[in-house]
């Protein structure tokens, strides 16, 4: 149990890193390559996340009276998540867009025979 | 047998980083910045949301750069999907059906008002800029999938996402030059903490953040649904 | 007169011929000529001065110095000369190609680069000037296009490897001294160790050794030399490769000191024994190349390479007569070989490019004035008496009875005559022998490339009457390398092993060919009879059955052919095709599959782990 | 004195603008990127004197050290902010004329956001911040490498898009380990900590950090992105990409290892990652034949010799390295932009294509001739003496391994030296066959070559011109107390 | 407490998995949009509302939407 309370929250977030890797590293379909990424985007925020919190502490608000600094979670993983998502959807929107483009010129999504560029 | 690579590559990797964890065990405070911005978030910004404070105070070069990458994303989106367009040729699709579209013209402006509430109460509650702008987005998304042929108009999303942008840039270089001679330092009247005019600079940032990433990901959004195949 | 005047009219004048030539060509052509014509003068005032500038204080913290010095002096009027005359001679020569702007602006900034070269008083100032002169000769070797290129190819990778073996040799000479003046840089080597002093005179022999083209380095020299222009073959040949021996004048005598040198390598085989056993070989394998060549000017690169081989055979030696034979037969060399290229140039140009012996002939008769010079150059190369080449012979034969080194003096001998073969074969080849029927109405060289010729070729017999001339300014070069003065006349050397006295051997001469002349006189008249004049089954033969040109030399080719084999240009080619082949092997593992690239990534990231985890090396 | 803060937001504030404007007229909104940088090359110039005395440190909000993101304006930052400015106006100028189709608005906006994103990456002394500015210069210039839209620069696109994402994602992974062991983000309050870090997990984040990095920064064998991104761009891009943006990369990673964790274990293990970088680089831009991605496999290359210099972490070997990339950014991005109108002329990216090219184009021709001169090494160009000083650097340390990695390096010049020669010869004593009429490049693009070509020119022939800024430069990567001690006071 | 958020997590990593195999690639984006959602809500447990939010709205709405527009576009199957 202690062990669960300890780890969980990293074996949530790095799960989804090495299953984004996996898919990344091993599907050739440009659409499902993107959604590995979404998917190792999320374990890093969730890991950023985690890094942060702190046993029994609060959200970093000062919305009701009563709440001490010294209880609230690390404030700073939250900022760079925040900006990380943001990141993340920019870089998928943009990937689908070009993968919308690459559909329409090479007719195929399959990243193996979209390889008229190499050596 | 590429698989199998895979997963001896992923296990060594998922070991390296397992132990690196053992150095950062869970739930314990091991900051000495975060701890600063919690004791010192509502004086130095008067922000009682320190992550709001961190994000627009402590850090918002991080938070003009992220806009920047929606910019870009936005941008390059409309650059990427150019090629392929043939302008005034757009796809004819059937409207969708009555209710769909009754409920989306009554649900549109109430989601434009949560989303205006959740940018302009960044200081204060859970939410900012970037979540009241995606709500933004998401009540563009709605219309967009309920009357297909309606389209917001360019010239205003791109202003739109140009001054909100700008907004941010020139209010930092107005820090620059009055308050305390620091690009973003918050020259404005931090108020009473918890009232809604109050905390500086902060609430106007995210009034202009919230439209900008609202018009952007509506940008990205109108990009992708009027890409013709 | 400053150096740097001389370098700034030497580079600027470069420059300004391409401006000049955008605006005329014929102002382009008088300037070219003026310039070199002003540095051959430049040059020529410079004469037993001894000058030390440091034009450029601080270059990345050395400090770059021209410097005159003797053996300096010599190599500067050298390429200066036959600059200027190859400038006169392509006056002509170019005239009606395409990018001559470029030809003339090229040719003075080999010019120039060869001047810097020999003028820089320090390894780096060197090194630019060479590697200045390394890219313009390449240009100018691409010039023709065609096979050109594959030899302006070779050219340049052999002497890039060796460009940056000098810089390697040089950079560590700096991190050693911190000085890379010459006279730091002796200074320092006094006390350098064995061990060191070879490596860095490997370095530099190769530099050197590929630019001198001696055997192993030479397989850049022969497609060169016959693919370049004409004039500028006679550059290439008669000067630009003789860098190198002034390299290894400078690095034996000066920077390293003869008496370290003479003590380098191993107990057995002391390096300079390795120097003149590579000089032998570079004597022996090329002359019997330059025989089976059927291109004339292929047929003299060849030639070159063996030359350079007598040349190193004389400097291995380092004694004063040894050093004063290498240095002459420079200067001779390269005087008739420029000669000669011009000879060909001249042959190609009223030809429109022909240089096929075999197609060649009875030329005679069409360019008596250039026969003339040619046989004049030949005998110089072959080392009559009386022309250039019989004397630095004579001083790198008596050197080598001298030095008990019968074996070596038996192969220079042999070399020796095979340059009578190949000469021969040069000379009737083209001049002698029928006139083929198309060139019934060639006409004479014109003037521009008569002059340059005729010049080299006086000197080439003046040098062989009167050796005393160039022999005391290269006795002062000898002396100034700390070595036995020469006891030099006009007329020849003499000393207490024997005398070299050109006046009795013009005395001989001119009693044989008295005699001769009494012979031919005595004996009966003679009727010339027309050779065409001749009948085989009752029709006349036509003439161009008689060409003897054809398959000259056909059974010794035979004999010899299977066992010459250029085997150092064939691995050098061989050599280009691995790496070829090793990048394209390489360059397979970007397969085009970005699934594969994002594996790489990954790869590394886990190897570093891996590694880290396991041994824990960072 | 004005603040270093305006390198990066002024461009940024006219990047915003520069849609505004071309709502109202294209052809200004062109002009845009060409003032920003002009800005900011006038504005490098005027801090360089103060920054040489002592290195600026901006703090952004006025928060005191650690708590607000600082700049950090030191002699390397301002050397790379001198060398994004001038390679960008001298780009942007080209690109004038280059850039006349597609949406050019958004090619200008994207473009200015580019080099914005690497004067970020430079100046940035947070390492957050540092991955924010990379973020701006990778996803512009993913969009910029598919500009044209057409299928080579789409399918390059998306390649570099999977992979710099992928090395991002790495990146982020790292900082959040590096802010899960130490709690703060600012990079001199890291280095302080380093040195009493546990070393495994401190390995890891490191790791993943230059792993991260170096797919930027195309570090064998992450580099896979790079021959066809750069050889799908438009040249202006590849220009841009080749000259400025794996430079960032490599800045990146260099500031992480030698700053910020201050690994110097890890330098020797860089000295043959570089030296294999350069040369699989060289070999593969030997055996292609098409000319972008020759000039993209030797940026490979030159990566690697930079790498290699800058690893061997004697004062005088960086000096090399930063000379050598000052080289290479003004020789590969000359070249780039003479090779564009040489395509863009021919029709086609086969050398062979370019055959009788120095007939008619000339000067086009001329340029590119000094450009790859100037790589080789050759005097009197700018590349020579950082040849010169690299290895000088290299050999002054007498170990026969660094001996042996220097004849490699050698070795690779030469290779580098025949493939440029080659192209060399076909430009220029090729006779084209057919088209002989001139077909000069426009004007405009012109001058922006030649500005390059004068530069190479005169940086070769006095490299004591920069070599000031350089030796500051080195000396701030090897002393890294100076830096911690600057920033926290 | 501790037995729900582990349950979160599998049941997250198992929809991670399911994204993995799904060949139709909508139900992969489903898959994927569910693990924000789950992870939306872990933040919630992590005490960041903000970023909980954000999760939501961007990474679990409006990403998807994106996704569905451009498989709509391109092809529904993976080969």
């Amino acid at each position: 149990m202690s062990f669960l309370q300890d780890y969980v929250y990293y074996i949530g977030a790095f799960g989804l890193v090495l299953i984004g890797l996996f898919i990344i590293l091993s599907r050739r379909n440009l659409i499902k390559v993107i959604i590995g990424l979404s998917i190792l985007d999320t374990g890093i925020n969730l890991f950023l996340i985690s890094v942060g919190y702190i046993s029994k502490g609060t959200a970093p608000i000062f919305s009701k009276p009563g709440l001490v600094a010294e209880d609230m979670v690390d404030p700073v993983p939250q900022a760079l998540v925040l900006t990380s998502i943001v990141i993340g959807v920019a870089v998928l929107a943009l990937a689908l867009a070009l993968a919308m483009r690459l559909h329409k010129l090479h007719g195929t999504l399959d990243l193996r025979k979209i390889g008229e560029l190499k050596w | 047998m590429r698989s199998i690579a895979i997963i001896i590559l992923l296990a060594i990797v998922a070991v390296g980083i397992g132990v690196a964890l053992m150095a950062i065990p869970f739930g314990v405070a091991k900051t000495q910045v975060g701890d600063h911005y919690t004791e010192s978030g509502i004086g130095d910004t008067g922000a009682s949301n320190i992550v709001t404070s961190v994000v627009v105070g402590y850090r918002a070069f991080d938070t003009l750069g992220e806009i920047t990458i929606l910019f870009v994303a936005a941008m390059g989106l409309g650059a990427v999907l150019a090629g392929g367009r043939k302008l005034g040729q757009r796809r004819d699709v059937e409207p969708a059906s009555l209710i769909l579209r009754t409920g989306c013209r009554f649900l549109f402006p109430l989601l434009l008002l949560f989303g205006a509430y959740i940018f302009i109460h960044g200081h204060l509650t859970p939410g900012g800029g970037f979540q009241g702008g995606a709500v933004i987005a998401s009540a563009f998304l709605l219309v967009y999938l309920s009357c297909p042929g309606r389209r917001v108009s360019k010239v205003w999303s791109q202003t739109t996402e140009s001054l909100g942008a700008l907004t941010f840039v020139v209010l930092g270089l107005v820090g620059l030059t009055v308050g305390g001679h620091y690009y973003l330092s918050s020259f404005m009247p931090h108020g009473v903490v918890n009232e809604l005019f109050s905390a500086g600079i902060i609430p106007v940032i995210y009034v202009a953040i919230g439209l900008k990433v609202g018009s952007d990901l509506t940008g990205i959004i109108d990009g992708m649904m009027e890409e013709t195949i | 007169m400053s150096l740097e005047l001389l370098m700034v009219v030497a580079l600027g004048g470069s420059l300004l011929t391409y401006v000049l030539g955008r605006v005329s060509s014929r102002l382009r052509n008088g300037f070219a000529v003026l310039v070199s014509l002003a540095l051959v003068a430049m040059v020529a005032s410079l004469y037993g001065k001894a000058l030390h500038v440091s034009y450029y204080e601080d270059f990345l913290g050395m400090s770059l110095v021209l410097r005159v010095s003797g053996l300096s002096w010599l190599f500067a009027m050298t390429a200066s000369t036959l600059g200027c005359l190859s400038v006169v001679f392509s006056l002509s020569y170019m005239k009606g190609k395409e990018r001559t702007s470029f030809y003339y602006s090229m040719l003075l900034l080999v010019n120039a680069a060869m001047l810097g070269v020999v003028l820089s008083g320090d390894l780096l100032s060197l090194f630019i000037f060479w590697e200045i002169m390394s890219w313009s000769t390449f240009l100018l070797i691409s010039y023709n296009g065609g096979p050109a290129l594959a030899a302006g190819m070779k050219y340049f990778v052999m002497s890039f490897v060796g460009s940056l073996a000098m810089l390697a040799g040089l950079l560590t000479v700096y991190g050693s001294f911190g000085t890379l003046e010459f006279g730091g840089v002796a200074a320092g080597m006094l006390s350098a160790s064995p061990g060191y002093i070879l490596a860095i005179f490997v370095l530099f022999g190769v530099a050197f050794g590929t630019k001198n083209a001696i055997w192993p380095f030479h397989a850049w020299l022969p497609p060169a030399h016959s693919e370049a222009p004409s004039p500028f073959s006679a550059i290439l040949s008669g000067i630009l490769i003789k860098m190198g021996v002034y390299g290894f004048l400078l690095i034996i005598f000066v920077l390293v000191g003869l008496r370290n040198f003479m003590a380098l390598g191993a107990d057995g085989l002391p390096l300079h024994t390795v120097l003149s056993i590579v000089g032998a070989i570079t004597i022996l394998f090329p002359t019997f190349m330059a025989i089976m060549q059927n291109d004339a000017k292929k047929l003299l690169a060849w030639s070159t390479v063996a030359q350079a081989g007598y040349i190193i055979l004389g400097i291995s030696f380092g004694t004063s007569l040894s050093v004063a034979g290498g240095v002459f037969h420079f200067v001779n060399h390269a005087v008739f070989k420029a000669l000669l290229f011009m000879v060909v140039g001249t042959v190609e140009y009223r030809t429109k490019g022909v240089r096929d012996l075999d197609s060649l002939g009875g030329l005679i008769k069409k360019m008596p004035l250039t026969f003339a010079v040619a046989l004049i150059g030949v005998c110089g190369l072959i080392g009559v008496p009386l022309t250039n080449g019989f004397v630095s012979k004579w001083l790198i034969y008596k050197t080598l009875i001298l030095e008990r080194s019968p074996f070596l003096a038996l192969v220079a001998l042999f070399g020796t005559w095979g340059t009578i073969l190949y000469s021969y074969k040069f000379l009737h080849n083209i001049f002698l022998g029928q006139l083929p029927e198309k060139y019934k109405d060639l006409e004479r060289a014109p003037m521009t490339m008569r002059l340059p010729m005729t010049v080299l070729s006086i000197v080439v017999v003046l040098f062989g009457v009167l050796p005393g001339i160039p022999l005391s300014v290269i006795n002062s070069i000898d002396t100034s390398f700390g070595l036995k003065p020469l006891n030099v006349t006009l007329w020849g050397l003499a000393s207490d092993t024997g005398a070299l006295n050109t006046i009795n051997i013009l005395a001989a001469v001119f009693a044989g060919l008295l005699i001769v002349w009494l012979v031919l006189k005595s004996g009966g008249r003679k009727v010339s009879v027309d050779q065409a004049d001749n009948y085989a089954a009752g029709a006349a033969i036509p003439k161009d059955k008689y060409q003897y040109s054809v398959g000259f030399y056909a059974p010794l080719t035979r004999m010899v052919a299977p066992y010459l084999k250029d085997f150092m240009d064939s691995f050098y080619m061989r050599l280009a095709g691995w790496v070829g082949g090793l990048g394209s092997g390489i360059r397979r593992i970007y397969t085009g599959y970005v699934g594969d690239y994002a594996m790489y990534i990954v790869l590394f990231l886990a190897a570093l782990i891996f590694v880290q985890l396991t041994w824990s090396p960072w | 004195m004005v603040s270093p803060v305006l390198l990066i937001v002024i461009p940024l504030g006219l990047a915003f603008c520069v849609p505004l404007i071309g709502m109202v007229s294209k052809r200004f909104a062109r002009f845009v990127p060409v003032v920003a940088c002009l800005f900011n090359l006038v504005v490098s110039v005027q801090l360089l004197p103060a920054v040489l005395s002592k290195p600026i440190v901006v703090d952004l909000g006025g928060f005191g050290a650690p708590f607000s993101i600082n700049l950090f304006v030191g002699p390397v930052g301002i050397l790379f902010s001198l060398l994004i400015a001038l390679a960008g106006f001298v780009v942007s100028l080209y690109a004038l004329a280059y850039i006349d189709k597609g949406p050019t608005t958004r090619y200008h906006t994207l473009y200015l956001l580019l080099l914005v994103g690497a004067t970020g990456v430079v100046l940035t002394g947070d390492v957050f911040n540092l991955f924010v500015f990379f973020e701006i210069l990778c996803i512009s210039s993913y969009v910029l490498v598919a500009y044209r839209g057409d299928k080579d620069g789409v399918e390059s696109a998306v390649k570099y898009l999977i992979q710099g994402a992928l090395g991002s994602a790495l990146l982020l992974t790292g900082i959040g380990l590096l802010y899960g062991l130490f709690g703060t983000l600012n990079m001199a309050h890291i280095a302080v900590q380093a040195g009493s870090a546990d070393p495994i997990p401190l390995f890891v984040a490191m790791a993943l950090i230059v792993v991260g990095l170096g797919v930027e920064a195309a570090i064998f064998p992450l580099n896979a992105w790079l021959p066809d991104a750069h050889s799908s761009a438009p040249s202006s891009i590849s220009a841009i990409l080749s000259g400025i943006a794996i430079e960032v990369g490599l800045y990146a990673v260099v500031r992480m290892v030698f700053t910020v964790f201050g690994a110097s274990s890890m330098l020797s293990f860089l000295m043959f990652l570089g030296v294999l970088t350069l040369l699989v680089g060289e070999l593969c831009a030997f055996a292609q034949s098409n000319i972008k991605r020759m000039l993209a496999y030797s940026s490979i290359g030159q990566i690697g010799l930079i790498i290699f210099a800058i690893a061997i972490a004697t004062s005088g070997s960086i000096t090399g390295g930063f000379f050598q990339l000052v080289s290479h950014t003004l020789s590969k991005a000359l070249l780039f932009l003479a090779a564009g109108y040489m395509i863009y002329r021919s029709g086609s990216m086969d050398i062979s294509s370019l055959e009788g090219m120095g007939k008619r184009m000339p000067l086009t021709a001329f340029a590119f001739a000094v450009g790859a001169f100037s790589l080789v090494g050759l005097p009197p160009f700018a590349g020579f003496p950082s040849k010169l000083l690299i290895i000088r650097g290299a050999l002054a340390d007498g170990g026969a391994l660094l001996a042996l990695l220097v004849g490699l390096v050698l070795l690779g010049t030469v290779i580098e030296g025949a493939y440029f020669f080659r192209v060399i010869q076909t430009v220029f004593f090729k006779k084209g066959d057919g088209e002989t009429a001139r077909c000069e490049a426009p004007a405009i693009a012109l001058v922006s070559m030649f500005v390059l070509v004068a530069l190479i020119i005169v940086i070769g022939v006095y490299p004591s011109l920069i070599i000031g800024v350089l030796n500051s430069a080195a000396s701030e990567l090897l002393v890294r107390a100076d830096y911690i001690g600057r920033v926290l006071g | 407490m501790i037995i729900f958020v582990s349950l979160l997590v599998l049941i997250m990593l198992v929809a991670a998995i399911a994204a993995l195999i799904f060949r139709d690639l909508l139900s992969a984006v489903i898959a994927s949009c569910l693990v924000s959602l789950l992870a939306s809500i872990l933040f919630l447990f992590l005490q960041a509302p903000d970023v909980a939010m954000a999760e939501a709205s961007i990474g679990a709405a409006l990403i998807t939407a994106v996704f569905v527009i451009a498989i709509r576009r391109t092809d529904r199957y993976e080969e």
